[in-house]
């Protein structure tokens, strides 16, 4: 069996619009990567369906330690949930490299 | 007199939604005739600068950015007293009505080619003058009223470099630096399928104006007479200008269409990042889902009438 | 004589697809393609319908119908009988074979107008007449067959207000409404173009059809004998009743093509809501791999020589 | 006198990257616009092949491939010894300078067009005939000298069968049957709109290019010498050979402008998975981040200047 | 640390026909929201990679608390996944706003 | 309660080209099915965002027994890692029909 190292991964789902700003989010906050994937959904800001440019969702993945899926997070909730379609999920994860998360 | 297939097409559209069929645009699609119809009337208008001496335009081109940044002023006030609309909502409603269609200007346009009435080639470039100035209106309005500060780096190049700026001036730009001549292998792909493009983008508007109905509903009456009301008198008060600043009687109406008409792309991205307060639905489902309709099927032949009137000789 | 650029295409896709190239062509461009091709055709008929009086359709409208009312209905105790396929299977395949496909259609206009054969021109009509009754009486067959009940609202739903029949009939409207004259500005769009992005989509149609011949190795040697047997029987059957209906040679020939053509558009779309219990992949290998292929390269010009004998005068 | 407007596209491109403007086209719609781009390149010099007996051209081909498998063979040593690179990273960038750019010529092809230069009319032909030799020696070069063994199924098909040989030869084998007289109905979107797409998809071009050019800074000045002089020596060889086997000045100019072109679509495909310890990003900073902005703005006159020279009279 | 409440997350990988009425399903089974991806893949009925377009597959996922997880897992397990290309996969994630879910 | 079976989930995410070699890699090494997403991100090899065809990220997600999830980690590992942009994740999941993981 490969060791395998315990790590958190961070989940959002929000609007698209929001992307680059998140980006620089995670980054300063300490994540060493990143996922995006184009969604669509629904929930409590109704569907998200994709049919007009501006109702794209995203679906961003961030793979670290705990401290800093913590420090994400909570940025996330307080920054930006309040104004924005936004989920945020909290997983645990293995990691093969533990020095590349 | 047969109907004009550009409105059908949009109808089209607004049926296939309404009757809630899956026809849609695949959205690359939607985004490369946008941006074919941006490159081509920026390429027209270029084309035209180039036979003008800039300098008589100076004046005229005052005169537009004065009335972009006047617009989303006459438009808050309303908004906020009549609406019953929070400082956030209002401002950025404000906003989408001060910047300007590009899509509702490229309809105007073919109607006056159909109709061959004459008028300024270079209007495309107040379309590009008029696109920013109400946006930047608007969050201010949204930003220092709430005594809160702005990034004016990032804002500025969402509002200076965002696509449809980008793309309309860079047409105008290398329309004027080609000229027609040495265009012309180009001409079959721009100029002469742009009707045609035309078209089958009032399709895929008719579908998400149609889409933008539904929130009506929850929005209520207000938006609905804004959304009509509110562009008549923006048209008026654009031919107005077009007279005072000596456009002809086809350019004035292409102004006042301009100034009656509310941005559905750059307003929505831009106030989405600058003021997230405000509810994107509400001034999506007012320009979307009210406005554009109305100057399209209602509206430009009414300030063809308009302008008309107020020149004497007919459109 | 030199070939058919439109079969050219069409042999370069399945080329490419069998010696498992890389190429594909971008989802949004195949739906592009379609969208315009199906847009294309019905003002190509709507425009035609203008200049003729309704009344006198309604008869051929008729008997049009009905056909495809029969087509499935003749298929399918076939398929039972001789393909020995479970009732869910056979009425998918037999919805497939009484609806109709579109790009089958362009193929033959377009070797007609090679040919300068004269035919109806509103023969697009037709196909959207042909496109839902074959669904359905398909449907019928496997739900009441099997005794269980049908959500008859969403699948008229599915099927009246499938992609292609409200692009082909929104098309067809739009060009009745508008006229030739008024359509002028779009036509270097829709009708210049029209058989290059037919050649285009050809290419296209290569790839997804020899992608299905691999699964006819698994599904045996009859559907192969059916995809090619029942489409002669099918299109001489459509030459009858266009003869009967009052239809010139060509558009019997037309006619014809469209019963011998099967639907991998609007029916596959359907019959999986609506009969999942069918396995899929028989009926697209069917009318993608075998019927498909077979009509662009041999059907069409035999249909024509069926309906030159029927006829009389050559096609 | 005035600017082409393709490289005026360019421009707008990269200036809107460069700028970090939001502006980027579909991916849907650059795949579309480089699948028409190569089809059409390759039916206009298959309709024109047509006009031709094939033996007369068997030893130009000749002399075209063997320069194609030389070309990275010279590139090679210049990487190892000047650029001080590894192995896999040099064999890499010889593959991407030894093959072509199809996009280079298609400006080329217009630039010639535009200034009424004649040329071999057959010259698409050589596009294919140079796209993979270069690209299989470097491969060689990586794999053998490591002593490594090369899957030579895979790697046959991801060249031979990569979707722009596809497009390319299969457009040419289209025209070649058809000939120009049956391509008719579709040379209004084939050939009528080429010059057209090709603007647009410039802008695509400055787009990625501009994106390359940050990559530059950590690469270093070696590529930027590299890939601006390296084109020079090639494209004046590439004009010798033209020359040599007996091509008109035009024709000499446009195969000295594939020779002098780098690829950066088949090449870094096929690299990736042969090569993988090679670094992208090296290869790709140079072939469109230096030389292909090079040969579109200096380069292509530059070479119509040495075919000039060489042959005496002026293009 | 932020308080994080465990929740279900419900993913479900199939056809992309079957997307409208999965939306109704899990709507009407309670959950509150759900987000989709554009996939492709392979398993028992064999590989759906995009090359026709009744052939492209989508992800669902669904955040909720067990027994409507429970609830989804078990309508799509007997309502579609007889007659569809159907994965159903059931894992543990947490939430910061826990009446979102 | 549907019972629930514990399976393995290998989440890989490399360079698109690398797809046809993927999916070739876990059929031989004992996958029974895949799923595939187009992405984007950033990581220790830069940011890999969508603006050329060769700068697109997969996400490929693997359902299987833990045997089988090792040795396709280990295999990613050690074949593709050292030369290709690449994150392997292990993670746990519940499946519902055993036999099909
Ligand atoms: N329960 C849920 N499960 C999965 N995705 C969700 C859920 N709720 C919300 N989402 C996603 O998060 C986005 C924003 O959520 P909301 O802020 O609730 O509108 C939605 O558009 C969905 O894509
Ligand atoms: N073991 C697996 N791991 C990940 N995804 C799978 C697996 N098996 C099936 N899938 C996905 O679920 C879809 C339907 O599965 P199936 O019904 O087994 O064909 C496939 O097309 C894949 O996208
Ligand atoms: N910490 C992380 N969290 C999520 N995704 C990551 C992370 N690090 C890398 N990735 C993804 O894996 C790809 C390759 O990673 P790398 O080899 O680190 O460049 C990146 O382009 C990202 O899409
Ligand atoms: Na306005
Ligand atoms: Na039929
Ligand atoms: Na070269």
């Amino acid at each position: 069996m490969l060791p395998v190292h315990p790590r958190k991964v961070v989940v959002i789902i929000t609007e698209s619009a929001l992307e680059p700003q998140l980006v620089k989010d995670v980054r300063r906050l300490g994540a060493q990567g990143y996922t995006i994937a184009d969604v669509r959904g629904g929930g409590k800001h109704g569907d998200r369906d994709n049919d007009w440019e501006r109702d794209r969702n995203i679906r961003m993945e961030v793979v670290c330690d705990e401290p800093t899926a913590d420090a994400i997070a909570r940025h996330m909730r307080e920054t930006h949930a309040p104004h924005w379609a936004m989920t945020i999920l909290l997983g645990d994860i293995g990691v093969l490299r533990p020095e590349k998360f | 007199m047969s109907v004009d297939p550009i409105v059908l097409f949009f109808l089209l559209g607004v049926g296939a939604r309404l009757l809630r069929s899956d026809l849609r645009l695949p959205e690359a699609m939607y985004e490369g005739l946008s941006i074919f119809l941006l490159i081509t009337i920026g390429l027209k208008g270029g084309v035209e600068l180039a036979a003008h001496p800039l300098g008589p335009l100076l004046p005229q081109a005052g005169g537009v950015i004065a009335m972009g940044l006047a617009l989303p002023l006459i438009a808050y006030p309303v908004l906020r007293g009549i609406g019953r609309l929070g400082r956030p909502d209002a401002a950025s409603i404000a906003a989408h009505y001060g910047s300007v269609s590009m899509v509702t200007f490229a309809v105007a346009l073919a109607w006056l080619a159909d109709r061959k009435v004459p008028h300024e080639q270079y209007m495309p470039l107040f379309v590009v003058l008029l696109e920013v100035p109400g946006i930047i209106v608007g969050i201010l309005i949204a930003k220092l009223g709430a005594g809160r500060g702005v990034h004016w780096g990032d804002l500025a190049r969402e509002v200076f470099l965002g696509r449809s700026v980008v793309l309309l001036a860079g047409g105008l730009v290398i329309g004027w630096a080609s000229g027609p001549h040495a265009l012309e292998p180009q001409a079959k792909l721009f100029f002469d399928l742009f009707k045609g493009v035309l078209a089958l983008f009032m399709l895929e508007m008719g579908l998400v104006a149609a889409g933008r109905i539904r929130e009506l509903r929850r929005t209520g009456v207000f938006l609905l007479g804004f959304g009509t009301l509110m562009p008549i008198v923006f048209a008026t008060l654009g031919i107005l200008v077009g007279r005072t600043v000596g456009l002809s009687a086809g350019g004035s109406m292409l102004l006042g269409t301009l100034a009656g008409s509310a941005s559905y792309i750059a307003a929505p991205a831009a106030m989405r990042i600058a003021v997230p307060e405000a509810n994107p639905s509400l001034s999506l489902a007012a320009a979307l889902g009210v406005t554009f309709p109305f100057n399209v099927i209602v509206g430009i032949p009414l300030y063809a009438t308009i302008a008309t009137r107020l020149f004497g000789p007919p459109i």
